[in-house]
């Protein structure tokens, strides 16, 4: 029920992140999210960072999908 | 767009959709309990592409659907004040009230203004410090923690015009209370992908444990929305029941701690009004007391006149599954998005806003 | 500072030499120093096309375009998109006292220099100013006049028949989300240039191409699904897109999907969308992309006789979602 | 009570509804009712009058009109005064959200009637709205188009000679006094009706009578010193005009008086001045006074060579005044 | 319009000019020291019908001339403010300070508010309560009495948020001051109407008996003028000095004894500073003690920076009659209606004004 | 060097009166003048009666310029 997207991390500060949506900045508040580094992947909703994206579970849910598809 | 565009794939999602054509058996009810999902279907026309013996519904997801008419009436009484400024989501500007609506008391001059985050509000708040900065506080659990967050921070930094008009509710609650209905008959679940980042996966078991219901949390694109059709076919087919969550990218068991612990810092849980629906127990928040000079009421007293359901608005049917928008006499004619009566008009994601859309019959 | 008054209005000297050092200086040409209460044109040889605007962006200068530029560029194109030779251009402004001249000027320029390129005489004008407060800067009304001289040529829905091709110019949403993207409130930083832009050469070119153009449209306001649903509305047929075959800037659709925006209901200023044969469509194709504001553009649907008057879009999984003509402004959401 | 909201002006349904059950209901015409980008008029036999002026007055509504008939009558009067028929006139309209539907309404209707009056069609339109606050209620944009039938008519400061009568239609300055008796905080209560009308019936008449009309005007923003300095700035000849001829009424001039307003300098919507050969001058003056908008016409003074572009006032008492053009607006003043 | 017509009699006109022209046997200098008789000269053309050994010129008369720069910027300076809101007669809208003027801060967005009367800002302050209402307070006997009311009526009515940027002048010293001058030759005065019709008739004798210059107050229409004229060649002929009222019909020999009351009653006369002739004693009022809150300057802190006169501006001569606005290098180029450099540009009454206006060369 | 224009009275209240200049109708305030009756002309000036006036000598004045035209 809650557009939110997933943006890339540019810059850092005190809970404040500068991120990256598809060629859109802007700056969000990261008081509800773990540390942050550049390039991490955050999920943007109402201005604020609400949760870091995995991107290792990305990669296991693609590799998931991948399986269906070969699937017989 | 990264995590994104991976999650679009044309083949995979025909693929999906084949092996889901091939494997239903027997009409399965699906419920969607996110309007980004049932927005989600819409665009991509999943529903078409699905076997005609797969009916997908959608439930109480959008915030702005479940909010009473008497929140609507309540903040346009606030932005009558001289000294008010409403701040809100644009999503509230045309939801009606009963006799006006926050669009037109903008027009007439009210200080109404869009923010597209309460964070957002609260810094307005502190430009403009003769004037109470009100905030419509709607929203699931997706919103609440940022809701929260402005709350807490303005506590810190001792900024006393800033408050909500707090109308936030929680999912899984009222999800067990449509599925209690005895005339609601659901098969599974596509559970609120945004929400379970939030809360995390525990508060979706009840259904499989306790319903017998099978449950995917899923995100929003195309093939992941598909790919949670196609797990809850399998599920209904080999009886099943678990909550599974394909979300992981985002969606951790125990969900985000650091945004559970600022909600459960501020509120506290809460019966609730949703409209169509009626009071339901523990499905909202109110404020603790250490925060409670932050909602509005204990600051303006401002009258709540309780509203009745328009007449003849199927909402709370059509929020459970039971009537579809097409079933009710005001649709499309009487009701549409120029003029709607029930708030399921209201957003695009609202359910019979999206049937009158996209002409859905 | 140089700033407007309530005298620039008056009609008196100040206004006078406002006329005179600006306006003439910038729009000069044979019809306008009539300095008539009317410009008075010679006989025109065909059937004329008219089309007025009022132009009421804020804010006033953005990324690829001012005021100014879009009221001369908006007016030309509903010309051109008619089929006319944009020929005359008047130009009413309202102007908010206190508004730096300086100001003033850049917008004047920026509508010169489009009319100069377009070959369009500026041969009327009218500036009221009032109170500060009575309006927000500037409002600019253009009203344009064209000629006609194909007489055959009349663009109309009625011409469409099945199978008849659908192509836009290029990407969609480009203006609208360049607006966006500058209101300060939100926040949004995006480096989206307005599509803000002349169309008369293009159309002309499209026009010698095929004689089997049925209807031109520019889609600004409403964006693309409200300009086909417009055209569809006086027919008796159905379109069909290809959700596929559209072309949305990435910014351009990231910023929709932030606010919850439908890219085909955003405003574009400098894209035209043509019905065109079956047939010719490939070598109008051809001759818009011969053209640097026509270089994207595609194929993006059809016409089908269905008796319903709808927009469909197949997408890309190859389901089917009406667009209908959208209803109200578009709000930020967010969800 | 319903009113104008942003959706109205989106684009979307809510405009095409205001459009097809406000405007087309009070202007339709075929011309209108193509609906398309441009409208297209069928080819037009002569030269062709354009002129454009925006309205904003205020208050809207006011004794013996309001911004929707000022509108029509403003360029309708322009159209007409260069010696062409009026035809067709484009509308845009920028309206303020919140103002009552009603409102608009009778505003539409005052203009459908004085277009009708006028045998103009209002064949193109535009509507945009804007944010509380960012208008104030409305303003109205409207191009004339006229046709020129008369191939030999040049009206034109040039034809003036040595000579040549001044004409004036009626009284001076009831427009701007009316609508300074209407600003409240004023507190001045007269009686005072403005003379907002449509000259192209009279005007027409002078056409017919004489063929050495040299050149007309309606002397509007600025008054009657105003526009004839206007004219005989692009001459070489100078004006006289006799006060004891000129025709203010009563109250206007009290009105003026107590304001320390010149009436010469006050806004006229509904007069028309007449240069006219000497010879011609009884003829048109007959004509002039058959029409009830011309009842009061006077003579008013003549044209001398005196190489200077002055517009001179012969007092009542035989002294003279030079009128310059004025500069800056009107101001309420004590002293 | 009853007592304005009676005086506009073409042919009594012209009889008086006739006398006047075969009367006039050396030359004249007759001074009129109101604003309004300089208009109505000029708007009747009565300088062309003169014979030409009478010259006509403008004394001190026009209130806006003679307010010194500083008062303007003040005014700016005050209208910065954002709890002040400046009421002012439409005649100082377009008079230029230092850098700006208030026509141009109304363009910026101040709030200043054109006003017929004092007694219309008194009303505004009432509706305004949390803005400090300013007038702008200039003129001379004839308005004095007016703003004395509104100030008194203020106090009355204990409204605090109403006061008085004070720059009020007295006529009957000044005109002292000018006949004074070694420069100043004049044979005449035509007294202002409607001063007289306040302070009455005795302040002027004077000019008779101490100065043996004969003088006339008279009214305003054309007649009235004449009229004036006229008494004055014939007493310069007879060498018959005396102060002769011919606007009896207002003017009586003692004045307004209200009027002065009331005036008196709030002001006190002091020094005061006028455009181009420097401070010049009683010639004008400052607030009793009992009034001084209605000061503005009591109120706000304004710190008022003198201003030069404007280099090569003659209006200091223009005023005593020494020299001519054709003789000031800035005239018309330079200085203008739309560029007014000294204070006689601005109003339509200003000597330099009616110059450019009427194009007197 | 101040507009004023004769006004007939044609209302009179307490400290105000109603009076008319040649068709133009205005309140006044009238503490600064005697007791004025309906049909008395008053001199108005920044939204105030300054003073009466007084027909009999307007109607001197009247006679005194008849006198001059008369005059040899
Ligand atoms: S169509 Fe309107 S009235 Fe009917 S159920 Fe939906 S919202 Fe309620
Ligand atoms: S013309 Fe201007 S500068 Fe010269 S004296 Fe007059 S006001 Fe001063
Ligand atoms: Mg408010
Ligand atoms: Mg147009
Ligand atoms: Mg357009
Ligand atoms: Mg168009
Ligand atoms: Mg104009
Ligand atoms: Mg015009
Ligand atoms: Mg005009
Ligand atoms: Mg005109
Ligand atoms: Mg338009
Ligand atoms: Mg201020």
């Amino acid at each position: 029920m809650c557009i939110a997207v997933p943006a890339q991390v540019i810059k850092v500060t005190e809970n404040k992140a500068l991120v990256n949506f598809g060629g859109v900045n802007i700056k969000v508040d990261t008081s509800l999210v773990d540390v942050l580094n550049i390039g991490d992947y955050i999920l943007l909703h109402a201005g604020c960072a609400i949760e870091k994206l995995n991107k290792k579970e990305a990669q296991k849910t693609l590799e998931l999908f991948e399986h269906i598809l070969k699937d017989e | 767009m990264k995590y994104i565009k991976e999650f679009r794939d044309p083949k995979l999602a025909q693929k999906m959709l084949n092996d889901i054509w091939h494997n239903t058996k027997k009409d399965i009810t699906i419920m969607e309990v996110c309007g980004t999902h049932t927005m989600s279907i819409l665009k991509n026309g999943i529903r078409d592409l699905l076997p005609p013996n797969i009916n997908l519904i959608s439930g109480p997801g959008c915030p702005v659907c479940v909010t009473p008419q008497w929140y609507i009436d309540t903040a346009i009484a606030l932005s009558e004040r001289d000294n008010v400024i409403i701040t809100t989501f644009g999503d509230m500007i045309k939801v009606p009230g009963k006799s006006s609506s926050l669009k037109l008391e903008m027009a007439l001059g009210r200080d109404i203004r869009i923010v597209i985050s309460p964070l957002d509000a609260l810094e307005m708040a502190k430009q403009n410090p003769k004037k109470e900065v009100v905030f419509l506080g709607i929203g699931f659990e997706t919103t609440a923690p940022i809701i929260a967050l402005s709350i807490y921070k303005a506590k810190n930094e001792n900024i006393k015009n800033f408050s909500i008009l707090q109308s936030i509710k929680t999912m899984p609650n009222v999800m067990k209370e449509v599925v209690k209905d005895p005339q609601v008959n659901i098969d599974g679940f596509l559970c609120p992908g945004h929400v379970s980042a939030i809360i995390g996966v525990k508060p979706f078991e009840f259904l499989s444990e306790e319903l017998n219901t099978p449950a995917v949390i899923a995100g929003f694109e195309y093939c992941d929305i598909i790919a949670a059709i196609y797990y809850l076919v399998d599920m209904a087919n080999k009886e099943k029941y678990e909550v599974k969550n394909i979300y992981n990218r985002i969606v951790k068991y125990e969900g985000n701690e650091k945004a559970t612990a600022m909600m459960n810092k501020v509120f506290v849980l809460s019966n609730s009004e949703w409209r169509g629906l009626g009071n339901i127990k523990d499905t909202g928040f109110k404020m603790k007391e250490a925060y409670k000079n932050y909602d509005v009421k204990s600051k303006i007293d401002i009258k709540i006149i309780p509203s009745p359901i328009p007449k003849d608005c199927l909402c709370g049917e059509i929020l459970k599954g039971i009537k579809k928008p097409t079933q009710c006499k005001l649709f499309s004619k009487v009701c549409n998005p120029s003029n709607p009566i029930g708030a399921c008009m209201i957003s695009q994601e609202g359910t019979c806003g999206a049937y009158y859309k996209y002409k859905i019959r | 500072m140089e700033i407007i008054t309530l005298s620039h209005g008056s009609g008196g000297k100040t206004t006078h030499k406002l006329i005179e050092n600006l306006f003439y200086k910038n729009f000069k040409n044979d019809i306008l120093l009539q300095k008539n209460d009317s410009s008075i044109l010679q006989k025109m040889n065909g059937k004329v096309a008219v089309t007025t605007d009022s132009f009421v962006i804020k804010p006033i200068f953005f990324l690829g375009g001012d005021i100014g530029k879009l009221s001369i560029c908006g007016t030309i194109n509903d010309l051109a998109v008619s089929g006319a030779k944009p020929m005359y251009i008047t130009v009413g402004f309202i102007i908010e006292e206190g508004l730096e001249i300086g100001i003033l000027e850049k917008i004047v320029m920026s509508m010169a220099k489009m009319a100069k390129q377009a070959n369009v005489k500026v041969i009327a004008g009218d500036t009221k100013v009032v109170e500060k407060g009575s309006v927000d800067k500037i409002f600019i009304n253009t009203t344009g006049i064209g000629l006609i001289e194909d007489r055959q040529l009349y663009l109309c829905a009625n011409n469409i028949q099945e199978g008849d091709k659908v192509i836009i110019s290029g990407s969609l949403g480009d203006h609208g989300m360049c607006i966006m993207s500058q209101r300060e409130e939100l926040g949004l930083d995006a480096n989206i240039k307005s599509d803000c832009n002349l169309l008369n050469t293009l159309i002309k070119d499209i026009l010698n191409t095929s004689k089997n153009i049925r209807i031109m449209r520019d889609p600004t306001r409403g964006g693309l699904a409200t300009t086909l649903n417009e055209i569809i509305a006086h027919s008796n047929r159905s379109i069909v897109l290809n959700e596929k075959d559209i072309f949305i800037k990435e910014e351009v659709m990231s910023m929709c999907q932030m606010l919850g925006f439908d890219p085909l209901y955003v405003a574009n200023e400098g894209k035209v969308v043509v019905i065109v044969s079956k047939d010719d469509a490939n070598k109008v194709l051809d001759t818009m992309r011969g053209d640097p504001l026509g270089k994207n553009a595609t194929i993006i649907g059809e016409i089908i006789d269905d008796n319903k008057n709808r927009v469909y879009l197949k997408t890309d999984i190859g389901g089917t979602r009406i667009l209908n003509m959208h209803d109200g402004e578009l709000l930020p959401r967010i969800c």
